[in-house]
């Protein structure tokens, strides 16, 4: 894929009291922000394992983020506290093996953060589109993977560049 | 695949030839292998290659160029009512191992059993088709070692196509021991020159081989015996059930069938390794274990290469390398314990 | 498995920049999607009747609604679904609105994103496991812990309700420091007149079971389900039989050996006592440690006197268990203890204001006693050390409370209030006497209190000055109050004849270990934690346990006592149902894999783990696992990624459901 | 453990007995320390109320120096010196804009967290049983009135290790001597300080206050660890003298000179003759059994 | 040594303990695990440089329950251990796998071990973790042998090679790493000798749903070795174990010994020190570090 029209592909791993919310309002507040990122919801941020993170790397995505409550706003009272550490010692050690730190983002957006929502959303997608493609991960397994002949593709190729700055605002 | 031995006149050849055939190999795009400490590896650029007939085997065996540690069967494609299946092309290419160890080179005729008794296995078959070993002459043995106890020696040219002989620094003597060898050899002809078997002779008969630490057909016979001794227990204890031994075994085989998707719509059905000493080789999906303890898959290891695989296929299923004994993070050493399986004094651990 | 799509377009919200038609057309091809279809309005009643209606027709297991936030109307699709015979739990919502139309302006990447959403969805609905909502069965019994006011209220409030009540003071009277107090701002009117008649109403309600000199050693269980150990102590004295004449306390020959605890440690009691003559119950406790009869084996002069033969000097404590569906905790305060020597070790202490050095610096609560009418000093305002009467007080407010140096940030509230009162009896009761209260600030927010310390300022003619004491000393008999007065600018210094010390409310003794018995938590100083500061202030974080009272964190009279008629009705309300349903979003551990490392226990914020033994086929315990307690876990599944070996899945977010959405980004 | 030793200008001048004390005392307890290379003003009165970076700059130089010279920790026996280089210390830890903006400055990186102890914390540290072992005679004659001043523990949240504002350190260290020592009121209070200088009758009247106290509490010497203080209470007693006639004479030692004594060196090795204010411990034997 | 024989005998013979796991000679250079559980047996007991096993990793609940039952009754385990398999020992006892009460650590003052078996001991061949090591004598212990000694001095290569990758630019640390993990053979040694991996059922060992990729390609090899590691931040005592284990020679110790600074640089934490100190992972501050998040 040229990188003209190359498109990241982003996850969201978001908790389900504060950021998804978050979330929420900046749909209700029509906040506009790129068409990205995708929301997996869970509970608590505290559920969200790293391996998921892996897992996201592995089927393409080119950035991960992961946002929960703020400090001391955990619908769990500590789900957040737990997964900070958490993600502290995970996210040395992806930087360690040669995996940006950008790679893979962290925030905390209350319900009522609808603006701080589109702002990570769109930070995020830029950092990473500034990045370009995470090829390396993808191309681990390139030698055991083939090409199965074209079928014809469900949708139209996309048109994303033509509005694309309108998008962003 | 059958290796019919044919009578050839000993040949001579100078290291820096031997080189330059290498360099052939590479040049025409095939594979050449060489030992190292930890692994074969492949060789780029042969100014440096070294052929150390003293070296220790390399940490672990050549077996995954034939039987790789992981490989895709097939590939696959769901759509909403259909599968679409794609198979694999194996490479083709050849694959030449220069100096490997006596123990190794006949790992692939041991093994060549298991994956042709019921239905042969095109992986394993097409490459080791491809697959030119030039063994050479072992000097060197540590307490590891066992090859002579398990019907082989340092001199064994079992299982090489072509064998190398150390005569001095500069000139090896050479025996093209199978039909792969002379067809392998035979451009390079240019490079022989004829050697005296005496002088060969002199050398292998000289060389230092390890005592026999055991009589298989003993071992064989006790293990017939003894499937509830409680002496399986020490080593049960003991062993801390990673597959290392399996792993960098020349000859062990198991290995395990597994789908692994990797787009939302594809995937590939991929063969790997498997070790029988894992907890969960064994595990049922019922949930029942029929080798729950540590003690029963090491019986089971010992059985199946020293009597197992002599019931069906008339072979032990080890080369005597010593690999599994030398890379033990708890030092179980297989040659110990079988030795001192018969006696009653000594305890297997 | 059949799957149903039903993609909304809510009327242009959707469908204006989501292509709709073509979202449900897509999605017609994913494997095991049977029907697939897109309508105006589905949260509509005839939407929702499209929903069902496709259920019976195409037999579908499953749907995915793709409209807007599952905040707004998962619960309607649920409905929905349930009422066509599916499991609520095989629904699921993908946000096309929220998420995706109203947040991106170009109709093709939102289109395709629209799509991307629900394939996710159809992924984790194909793993979706059905569920059922998790019953528990409730024993309509309240324990209320304290026997101060917010206990006394909680536990009328909800046996006035019907419910009974165990109520649990580890003290030999219920009553709690409300009962110290002298008069009560900002009415000044006599804390006993009204605290009396509640105590004697709790001493005679059918339903409450008064547990005094008793504390709470252990509670089991979870929400409607507690099982509680209670510690009666020996009293040494036969409830039954006790008719509360007294004659053993008057007769005590032990009379100064041990400070009167309630008089704050301003007066003696005898070996046999009561805490103050209105105690509820009215039964005495001898005190083994200055006893005659526990040191010598002789005396027994109690018994010579008690006609009703209820002195038992064998008497053993005994251990009481008792079953309750909640817990309203009411352990309340104590004061910051000042002296620098016997300081808590948490705190500094304030070696430079003398307490405990110079017997005329006290504490507030030591003042409450001399006011009293019926304190030591017959509510004459005297000195402790010589008795006479105080010319001039000097009232020090903030002491522990606000000072970091010293440990305590937090504000303890009541101490601007009760200064003032306090300034303002003396002034009532020594006419010449001259009052000066250092202060910080004043903080007196509330109904009439303004009005009460400018009453104080105006009428009284107390003297406030604005700034810390640095130092007290004495000299001749005097204590020098060295303070500043920022106001002015200037250093003070007051030769006072008594200072009296506002001193910090901290936590009762014990409220960390009771914390850690009943399982809820505790901030820094051992105050209890609330759920939420805001939406849930009398709840605990432990479902069933509930707070009450100054053992939260500083409060006056009236906040305690609506806080325990909170937390009375929040029981009350519990008790409402026979059962208590919960969603059945709870982790649950797979018992054959655990490693019994318990890290799931460590981080779980609402101690929902246990340890269970499993057994094999002969009964013998062969292994501990976690086991987590579907009535107390709240399904935050911090667990499931603490988990090293992948042992516990929080059931409608499991990992394989998750997988499943990742697998479909 | 091996200290840098920061004397600072006091000691080399004014306080020169400290120093003299000092030196002796620490060489006798077998501690052992290095003159940091190189010193340099702490950054003490003047330049910390003039100029914020300059003073951080001058402290942290001293410090950078003792880690230069691969010590782990500083001795700063004057009160003002200990004062400066903790809170200095405390700062750039703090604040990593000051932390460059120092660095900066200084040309070099602070790698690593040099300890600042002041002097009580010296004796605390290094144990009261190597002064009471070493002992070679109990100071029982003397009561003691033990003055901290104002900078040698605070600010509290930064110096960490005693009361602010009812430190008892130098009582332990003082009763390890055998002396005795007093409870008195006076012992953070202000002693005037740097006004010394201009404002004499600010100093005479404070320090005055604070002799006054400690006589009335029984104490017949008073126990220093600060140049400044030892300054006002020792050398504006004759000051004192001219404005309220009655004043006696009253003996004001450093802790460390305190300590000599009890280590059996006498008052001329120890400097005390350099005082204004005469001292003998013998005297003091002399005046109790006149007295008793 | 005839201290520790005569100690482990008495053990055995007073039957406080159902056996006592050691060390035995097999070579010059060499020693290997053994479990005594006869008196007489003892004698081969030995402590020495080469005693390079981490003994801990036999301290498995399982093998607990099979070796002390004895007739209903259950024994303690007696179990020698350098100071630093002492603090694999404690981290056991803090993740709730053994119970200090049952087991017996015979400790010794340690000067070091050999890199590997075979080596010379000399400041050479030191054991990486053997150069900054810090507890000679163990921390916890219930009978101590051995003389002090001085440990060889070695500089901490493994540190300056921590840094020369850290000094490497993203791409080049990946293909550094992705190379090295390339050349696991997923014989899971590493997880067998390590004390601390001692779940029944190992993460990648569950495939409902697939965890971590089974297949020992690059994605499969990456995975687990990043998981591994993750695993053990703030677990790993650094005993080196898993290097030592290793057949394919994959720098492992180096990337847990990297999470241990970073846990020691970020939460002031070392594992296996004390008992009393919580486990970081479980536990947490509100001061954690928050920079990470926006």
């Amino acid at each position: 894929m040229d990188k003209q029209n190359w498109e990241p592909k982003i996850a969201a791993f978001v908790c389900n009291w504060c950021t998804y919310t978050g979330a929420d309002l900046a749909g209700t507040s029509r906040l506009k922000y790129p068409a990205n990122c995708k929301i997996i919801r869970v509970m608590c941020s505290g559920s969200i394992d790293p391996v998921f993170i892996l897992k996201a790397f592995e089927r393409g995505a080119d950035g991960v983020l992961v946002s929960g409550c703020h400090p001391n706003d955990c619908h769990y009272n500590a789900g957040n506290f737990h997964a900070r550490r958490r993600w502290d010692f995970f996210h040395e050690l992806l930087d360690f093996i040669g995996i940006e730190k950008g790679r893979l983002q962290f925030s905390w957006i209350s319900a009522s953060e609808g603006k701080k929502f589109a702002d990570v959303i769109t930070k995020v997608t830029e950092d990473i589109k500034a990045m370009g493609p995470f090829t390396a991960y993808k191309k681990m397994n390139s030698e055991f993977t083939i090409d199965f002949p074209e079928e014809p593709s469900e949708l139209p190729e996309p048109e994303f560049q033509e509005n694309s700055d309108k998008e962003t605002e | 695949m059958t290796q019919r031995s044919i009578q050839m006149d000993e040949k001579i050849i100078s290291r820096v030839d031997l080189l330059n055939i290498c360099q052939d190999v590479i040049e025409k795009g095939n594979t050449l292998l060489t030992p190292g400490v930890a692994d074969y590896s492949v060789v780029k650029d042969v100014s440096n290659l070294n052929l150390d007939a003293s070296a220790l085997p390399s940490k672990i065996s050549y077996k995954s160029y034939v039987f790789p540690r992981t490989e895709p069967v097939l590939y696959y494609k769901r759509s909403k009512n259909d599968v679409q299946l794609i198979d694999v092309n194996i490479d083709s290419k050849k694959i030449v191992i220069l100096g490997a160890k006596p123990c190794d080179a006949n790992s692939l005729n041991i093994m060549k059993h298991l994956f042709n008794w019921d239905y042969s296995d095109e992986f394993f078959n097409m490459r080791a088709k491809n697959f030119i070993v030039i063994g050479l002459m072992c000097s060197h043995f540590d307490e590891y070692c066992f090859c002579t106890s398990v019907g082989s020696s340092p001199v064994s040219e079992k299982g090489s196509d072509i064998f190398l002989i150390p005569l001095d620094e500069n000139n090896y003597a050479m025996k093209i021991i199978t039909d792969k060898g002379k067809e392998f050899i035979t451009p390079y002809s240019g490079y022989l020159k004829s050697g005296d078997e005496n002088r060969s002779k002199r050398i292998t008969e000289n060389v230092k081989q390890p005592d026999v630490a055991f009589d298989s057909s003993e071992v064989y016979k006790w293990l017939g015996e003894n499937f509830e001794s409680p002496k399986w227990e020490g080593v049960g204890n003991l062993c801390l059930s990673c597959a290392q031994c399996a792993f960098v075994c020349p000859v062990c085989h198991c290995f395990d069938i597994t789908d692994e998707d990797y787009s939302y719509t594809e995937g590939r059905r991929m063969k790997n390794w498997d070790g029988c000493q894992f907890g969960n080789f064994t595990l049922h999906a019922s949930g029942h274990n029929p080798r729950d303890i540590q003690s029963k898959r090491y019986r089971q290891r010992v059985n199946h290469k020293f009597r197992y695989y002599v019931n069906k296929f008339g072979e032990i299923l080890c080369t005597g390398c010593g690999r599994c004994s030398r890379g033990c993070p708890v030092s179980v050493d297989i040659k110990e314990i079988v030795s001192n399986c018969k006696n009653d004094q000594k305890e297997l651990r | 498995m059949k799957i149903g799509v039903f993609i909304c377009h809510c009327g242009e919200n959707i469908s204006s920049t989501v292509d709709c038609p073509r979202v449900a057309d897509v999605c017609r091809t994913y494997t095991g999607v049977e029907y697939s279809v897109d309508y105006k309005y589905m949260c509509s009643d005839p939407g929702q009747n499209l929903i069902k209606d496709a259920i019976h027709k195409y037999n579908l297991d499953a749907i995915v609604v793709g409209s807007c936030s599952p905040h707004m109307h998962e619960r309607t699709f649920r409905n929905a679904a349930v009422s066509a015979g599916i499991n609520p739990f095989m629904v699921e919502i993908a946000n096309l609105r929220e998420h995706c139309s109203w947040v991106h302006d170009n109709i093709e990447a939102a289109t395709r994103k629209a799509i991307e959403l629900m394939r996710m969805a159809i992924e984790k609905v194909k793993r979706d496991k059905p569920l059922t909502k998790i019953k528990v069965p409730i024993t309509k019994r309240v324990l209320v812990i304290g026997g101060g006011i917010a206990g006394i209220q909680a536990a009328l409030d909800t046996a006035n309700a019907g419910y009974e009540v165990v109520l649990v003071e580890k003290e030999p009277s219920i009553g709690g420091h409300m009962s110290q107090l002298s008069e009560t701002f900002p009415t000044l009117d006599c804390s006993q007149c009204i605290l009396t008649p509640r105590m004697v109403e709790v001493h005679q309600h059918p339903k409450i079971k008064l547990m005094t000199y008793s504390e709470v050693e252990r509670v089991e269980g979870f929400i409607g389900n507690f099982k509680v150990t209670i510690k009666k102590k020996a009293r040494h004295i036969n409830e039954d039989k006790c008719s509360g004449c007294g004659m053993c306390i008057t007769k005590c020959p032990i009379k100064k050996k041990a400070y009167n605890s309630f008089e704050e440690d301003l007066a003696f009691r005898p070996a046999v006592y009561v805490p103050f003559p209105q105690a509820i119950p009215n039964i005495p406790v001898i005190d083994e440690t200055v006893c005659t009869y526990y040191k010598t084996g002789k005396c027994g002069m109690c018994v010579k006197v008690c006609d009703r033969e209820a002195i038992d000097f064998g008497q053993k404590d005994t251990i009481h268990v008792a079953d309750v569906g909640a817990i309203i905790v009411a352990t309340g305060f104590k004061l910051y203890n000042i002296d620098k020597k016997s300081a808590d070790s948490k705190y500094k202490g304030y070696g430079e204001y003398g307490y405990g050095k110079y017997r005329d610096v006290i504490d507030g609560l030591q003042f409450e006693r001399i006011a009293s009418a019926s304190g030591p000093t017959s509510g004459e305002i005297k000195r402790p050390s010589d008795g006479r009467v105080p010319k001039k007080i000097a009232f020090i407010q903030c002491v522990g409370s606000r000072d970091d140096s010293k440990g305590i940030s937090y504000c303890s509230k009541i101490c601007c209030m009760y200064t003032a009162k306090q300034a303002m009896l003396y002034r009532h009761k020594v006419h010449d006497g001259e009052a000066y209260i250092f202060y910080m600030d004043i903080r007196a927010g509330g109904k009439m209190y303004e009005e009460f310390v400018r009453r104080a300022i105006e009428e009284d003619k107390v003297k406030y000055i604005r700034g810390r004491v640095s130092r007290i000393y004495e000299e001749d008999g005097k204590y020098i109050v060295k303070g500043e007065d920022t106001l002015a600018g200037m250093p003070v210094e007051i030769d006072a004849d008594m200072v009296v010390l506002a001193t910090a409310m901290i936590p009762q003794d014990g409220a960390e270990s009771l914390a850690r018995t009943i399982g809820i938590p505790y901030d820094k100083y051992g105050f209890f934690n609330e759920a939420h500061p805001k939406l849930r202030p009398v709840e605990s974080t432990t479902a069933g346990v509930f707070l009450a009272g100054a053992c939260q964190s500083p409060k006056d009279i009236p906040e305690s006592v609506s806080m325990a008629s909170a937390a009375a009705s929040k029981a009350i309300i519990l008790f409402a149902n026979d059962t208590l349903e919960r969603e059945p979003v709870v982790a649950k551990v797979n018992e054959d894999i655990c490693a019994g490392c318990f890290y799931c226990m460590k981080v779980c914020p609402f101690g929902a783990v246990e340890v269970k033994d499993v057994k094999d086929i002969n009964g013998i315990v062969y292994k501990e696992v976690a086991y987590i307690n579907q009535g107390v876990c709240q399904g935050c599944g911090t667990c499931t990624a603490t988990c090293l070996s992948k042992s516990i899945e929080l059931a409608g977010f499991n990992n394989e459901e998750i997988f499943a959405e990742i697998a479909a980004l | 453990m091996k200290y840098g030793y920061f004397p600072g200008c006091s000691l080399t001048s004014s306080a020169k007995e400290y120093d003299i004390s000092l030196r002796k005392v620490i060489d006798k307890l077998g501690i052992s320390f290095d003159e940091i290379n190189d010193w340099s003003c702490c950054g003490a009165t003047s330049a910390h109320v003039t100029n914020h970076k300059l003073s951080t700059a001058l402290a942290m130089r001293n410090i950078m120096l003792a880690e230069q010279q691969g010590l782990d920790n500083i001795i700063a026996p004057c009160a003002a010196c200990y004062n400066r280089l903790i809170i200095s210390q405390n700062e750039i830890g703090k604040h990593t804009g000051i932390r460059k903006e120092t660095e900066d400055l200084l040309s070099v990186k602070f790698k690593k967290d040099v300890k600042v102890f002041n002097i009580l914390e010296l004796f605390l540290k290094s144990g009261l049983n190597k002064i009471i072992e070493n002992r070679k005679r109990e100071l029982s004659e003397l009561k003691a009135a033990c003055y901290y001043g104002c900078l040698l523990v605070r600010p509290a949240a930064i110096t960490k290790f005693d009361d602010a504002e009812e430190p008892e350190s130098m009582e332990k260290i003082v009763e390890a001597t055998g002396a005795d020592t007093v409870d008195w009121n006076y012992k953070t209070e202000c002693c005037g300080a740097a006004h010394s200088i201009a404002r004499r009758d600010i100093v005479v009247d404070l320090s005055k206050k604070i002799i006054d106290d400690a006589i009335t509490h029984g104490a017949n010497v008073m126990v220093v660890a600060c140049p400044m203080c030892h300054t006002n209470l020792d050398m504006r007693q004759r000051a004192m003298k001219r404005k309220y006639p009655d004043h006696k004479e009253f003996p004001v030692l450093y802790l460390t000179e305190l300590i000599g004594l009890s280590l059996g060196m006498d008052e001329k090795e120890l400097g005390i003759d350099l005082h204004y204010t005469n001292f003998k411990y013998a005297d003091t034997l002399l005046n109790n059994s006149a007295k008793g | 040594m005839k201290e520790l024989i005569k100690h482990a005998r008495e053990l055995l013979e007073n039957g406080e303990v159902a056996a006592v796991i050691g060390y035995r000679q097999v070579s010059a250079k060499r020693t290997k695990p053994v479990i005594i559980t006869d008196p007489e047996e003892t004698s081969a007991l030995v402590f020495n440089e080469y005693c390079l096993n981490n003994l801990a990793v036999y301290l498995t609940k399982a093998r607990i329950k099979l070796l002390c039952k004895k007739n209903d009754k259950v024994l303690k385990l007696a179990i020698t251990a350098k100071p630093c398999d002492v603090h694999s020992i404690v981290a056991l006892i803090q993740e709730n796998q053994i119970d200090r009460d049952t087991i017996h650590i015979i400790s010794f003052n340690c000067h070091g071990v050999a890199k590997d078996f075979g080596f010379d001991f000399n400041g050479d061949n030191l054991a990486s973790k053997c150069i900054t090591c810090e507890t000679h004598k163990p921390l916890y212990y219930d009978a101590l042998f051995g003389e002090v000694k001085e440990t060889p001095q070695a500089s901490d290569t493994a540190l300056a090679r921590i840094k020369e990758i850290e000094s490497m630019p993203h791409n080049e640390r990946f293909e550094f790493f992705k190379s090295e993990f390339d050349k696991c053979i997923k014989c899971y040694a590493c997880r067998a000798v390590c004390p601390l991996c001692y779940c029944q059922r190992c993460i990648t060992d569950k495939t409902i749903p697939c965890w971590i990729e089974t297949s020992s390609h690059q994605r499969g090899n990456f995975a687990w070795n990043v998981i591994r590691a993750f695993h053990l931040s703030g677990r790993c005592t650094g005993c080196g174990e898993c290097d030592r284990a290793c057949p394919a020679d994959i720098p492992l110790s180096l990337i847990n010994r990297k999470m241990s600074m970073e846990a020691k640089n970020l939460f002031s934490f070392v594992s296996g020190r004390s008992l009393e100190t919580p486990t970081l992972v479980g536990s947490y501050n509100e001061k954690d570090n928050n920079e990470l998040f926006m």
